[in-house]
């Protein structure tokens, strides 16, 4: 068959292949930079839960 | 005092991307008048062909119209414009690079986008780089000119709408040549360069005019 | 350096707020300016940070160069003028790029007012109190002499107060100028003060009986 | 069962889920593509480019999928007020899109050597045109509203009344496109494939689904890190108040 649609094939298949990269890198990277943020906040001792706590004293991690 | 533009500049591109930030509310909206249109005059392809440039245009009026009330006005309701009134470098700096911020946000990414939505309605190759062409250097007139209605409505509450009413009359001059000079690309009398260049010189003039004119805006619309 | 004004006037809506209103001002001095509320402080505020153009009489400094009162003025008003999709640290930059004169880091400046840990927090989370402070710490990111503040106490608690106050006292000693429109006292001992009384004009006084 | 209301709870079992269905999501890419590309003959009429028809079926259906389970997740957080349903909503929104705008590129990349033109008004593919910008409104609105709890209820709004208008647009085009024009030549797979294609595609599809699964997974527990860092943050904010007062 002509090679002329063999264009259209790779064509679509190329830009499946880009978008669903895009969607796993975008997933990739939004983890990391919510998991890292959520490291930085509870090093800082917040607690989830917001018992009265004084300050300073990290709570046991809960949960 | 490049300093102060730069910061300003990254500031609201920062705050595009935010939550709550115009985002690419521009080239959605866009997007979606271009794909409405055909719904209107039905699936006729020749038919949208010839017409093709007039509605990319015609988007990309409407949809730089619709981010630019908030230019301004966003800044006078959180008390940031004070802080730009107050900055080292003169007003009318400030306004060309929150114009300028706005184009990079909207007119830039339609004209980028126009060649993939002009399949929508059947443009031929020339046609799709002389519409993309003349939205790349035409838009900036369009966010200049609404500029100056952003700054006059800041401080009025129901802006938005009184901002379309004031500038749209001032776009007719860049629509008409934007038009034009996209439809001589594809075979007409005129030949492209003429109406094109007019339309350069139509965003040069709005960028200074636009400018000096929402800076007076702002000094003397408190 | 010394900011006069004389013969101010300013009338809005229609209305006249107050007329032939002048003082001067010279360095490391600060002018406390009372008043009922609404008689018109913010209004002399807006007119000195050039927001608002005066009925009458003019605004004008002396010995500072030829760089304009607007580019000499720190001016915190009651809208703190921060993004709240930004973070504390960002609108701090921020401010201290526009603002020129750069002084205490974003990071420093937050020290100063009690929220360093609250540099990444978007002011969005934050509470009135703390936004305040924020708005607070620009006075600190610029080494600007002229210090205007529109209720600079509103929303502070204790603590901040004494604090705003010990920085005020240090900004005069340094020779700065303050111009501060408040109802609460500012514990600056020696500051001249302006009382801003709404002028009983004939046209008033029949509107007024 | 095991109550999936609770977020930590649910972080625990997607994160043991998620390898497994990414392995499964790519082993079964593998062998759709295997099975296209070297199985499935070539179309008596179209030639080879029938093949593009193993990606453009499962992510228009993929397309539909997701817009009737952000529907689902809709009518969870208005009515059930599940706790999870805005969390899967707005993580399912992206992915839609992104299959529903790789259907109209395969279906233009398709339909030029068939018609000799990009992009034909044929009935199917604007409805999908029309459902891709309700996925770019419904992202909108995410955009807009910075309170998770509103944006959410917000969205759900937008999300049902769109639902309910996916068939009246697909009745209106269908009315505006034979109109004006002879009902579109291009037939959707006709009305039986060949075993030889019902393979691949049946494969394509699952592998494509098993892929959107474990990413709409990832993307809800990514929004539940988001929202647990919005809250600690606020909690941060309140303790510097305790502490200053």
């Amino acid at each position: 068959m002509g090679t002329a649609h063999q264009g259209f094939i790779v064509a679509s298949y190329a830009i499946t292949a880009l978008v669903i990269a895009a969607l796993i890198l975008r997933a990739l990277i939004d983890q990391r930079l919510q998991a890292r943020a959520l490291a930085r906040l509870e090093a800082r001792g917040v607690t989830r839960r917001s018992q009265a706590r004084p300050a300073g004293r990290p709570a046991p991690e809960a949960g | 005092m490049t300093r102060a533009l730069a910061a300003l500049l990254v500031r609201d591109l920062k705050l595009a991307g935010r939550i709550g930030g115009s985002g690419a509310l521009g080239l959605g909206f866009f997007v979606m008048l271009v794909t409405v249109v055909p719904f209107a005059l039905g699936p006729d392809l020749n038919l949208l062909a010839r017409i093709g440039p007039a509605i990319l245009w015609l988007a990309a009026v409407l949809a730089t119209l619709i981010g630019l009330d908030r230019l301004f006005q966003a800044d006078e309701e959180d008390g940031s414009l004070d802080l730009l009134m107050h900055a080292e470098a003169p007003l009318e700096l400030i306004v060309v690079v929150k114009g300028f911020a706005h184009w990079l946000t909207t007119g830039l990414p339609l004209a980028l986008c126009a060649p993939f939505l002009g399949l929508l309605i059947a443009l031929t190759p020339e046609a799709m780089l002389a519409v993309s062409a003349t939205l790349l250097v035409g838009t900036p007139a369009l966010t200049f000119i609404g500029g100056v209605g952003a700054a006059l409505t800041a401080t009025m509450r129901r802006g938005g709408l009184l901002l379309s009413v004031l500038v749209l009359p001032l776009m007719v001059p860049t629509l008409i040549f934007g038009v034009s000079a996209a439809n001589a690309a594809t075979g007409g009398t005129i030949p492209f360069l003429t109406p094109f260049l007019i339309l350069i010189a139509l965003s040069l003039l709005a960028i200074v005019i636009g400018t000096v004119a929402a800076a007076a805006a702002l000094r003397h619309g408190s | 350096m010394r900011i006069v004004a004389d013969n101010l006037a300013c009338r809005r809506s229609e209305r006249l707020i107050f007329a032939n209103l002048s003082f001067t001002l010279a360095d490391g001095q600060a002018l406390v300016v009372t008043g009922r509320n609404g008689a018109g402080k913010s209004s002399l505020l807006a007119i000195l940070a050039a927001r608002l153009r005066p009925e009458a009489g003019n605004v004008r400094v002396e010995g500072a160069g030829e760089a304009p009162l607007t580019e000499l003025v720190n001016f915190v008003g009651h809208r703190d003028g921060l993004k709240s999709a930004l973070t504390a640290e960002e609108n701090l930059a921020f401010a201290r790029a526009i603002l020129g004169r750069a002084a205490l880091t974003p990071k420093e400046a937050l020290a100063r007012v009690g929220l360093e840990h609250a540099a990444r927090l978007p002011v969005a989370y934050l509470s009135a109190g703390q936004r305040r402070r924020v708005g607070l710490a620009r006075l600190f990111v610029s080494a600007r002499p002229v210090w205007l503040l529109d209720e600079p106490t509103s929303a502070l608690d204790a603590a901040s107060q004494e604090a705003l106050g010990v920085a005020m006292r240090d900004h005069l000693a340094a020779g700065g100028l303050i111009i501060a429109a408040t109802h609460a006292p500012l514990g600056l001992d020696g500051a001249a003060t302006l009382r801003i009384e709404r002028p009983v004009l004939a046209a008033d006084a029949g509107e007024a009986a | 069962m095991w109550s999936l209301a609770n977020p930590t709870r649910f972080m625990a079992l997607a994160g043991r889920i998620l390898p497994w269905l990414a392995a499964a999501s790519a082993v079964l890419l593998a062998a759709g593509l295997y099975l296209a590309f070297f199985v499935a003959p070539a179309d008596y009429q179209q030639g080879e480019t029938v093949r593009i028809m193993f990606i453009h079926v499962p992510t228009a259906w993929l397309g539909l999928f997701f817009y009737t389970l952000m529907s689902l997740s809709a009518v969870g957080t208005l009515v059930w007020r599940h706790p999870l349903a805005d969390v899967s909503q707005k993580a399912a929104a992206p992915i839609g899109a992104a299959f529903t705008f790789v259907c109209l590129v395969t279906g233009a990349l398709w339909g030029k050597p068939m018609w000799g033109t990009w992009w034909v008004w044929d009935a199917r593919l604007t409805s999908m045109l029309v459902l891709l910008l309700m996925y770019l409104g419904v992202m909108a609105m995410w955009r807009t509203v910075e309170d998770p709890g509103r944006a959410a209820r917000a969205v759900s709004i937008l999300t049902l009344v769109g639902f309910v208008n996916v068939p009246i647009v697909k009745f209106s085009v269908d009315w505006w496109n034979t109109l004006h024009q002879p009902a579109s030549v291009f037939r959707l797979g006709g009305p039986t494939i060949h075993a030889s294609m019902l393979w691949p595609l049946l494969v394509m599809a699952l592998a494509f689904t098993l892929l959107s699964a474990a990413l709409h997974l990832a993307g809800m527990r990514t929004e539940i890190l988001r929202r647990r860092v919005r809250t600690l943050s606020i909690l941060e904010a309140e303790r510097l108040d305790r502490e200053a007062a």
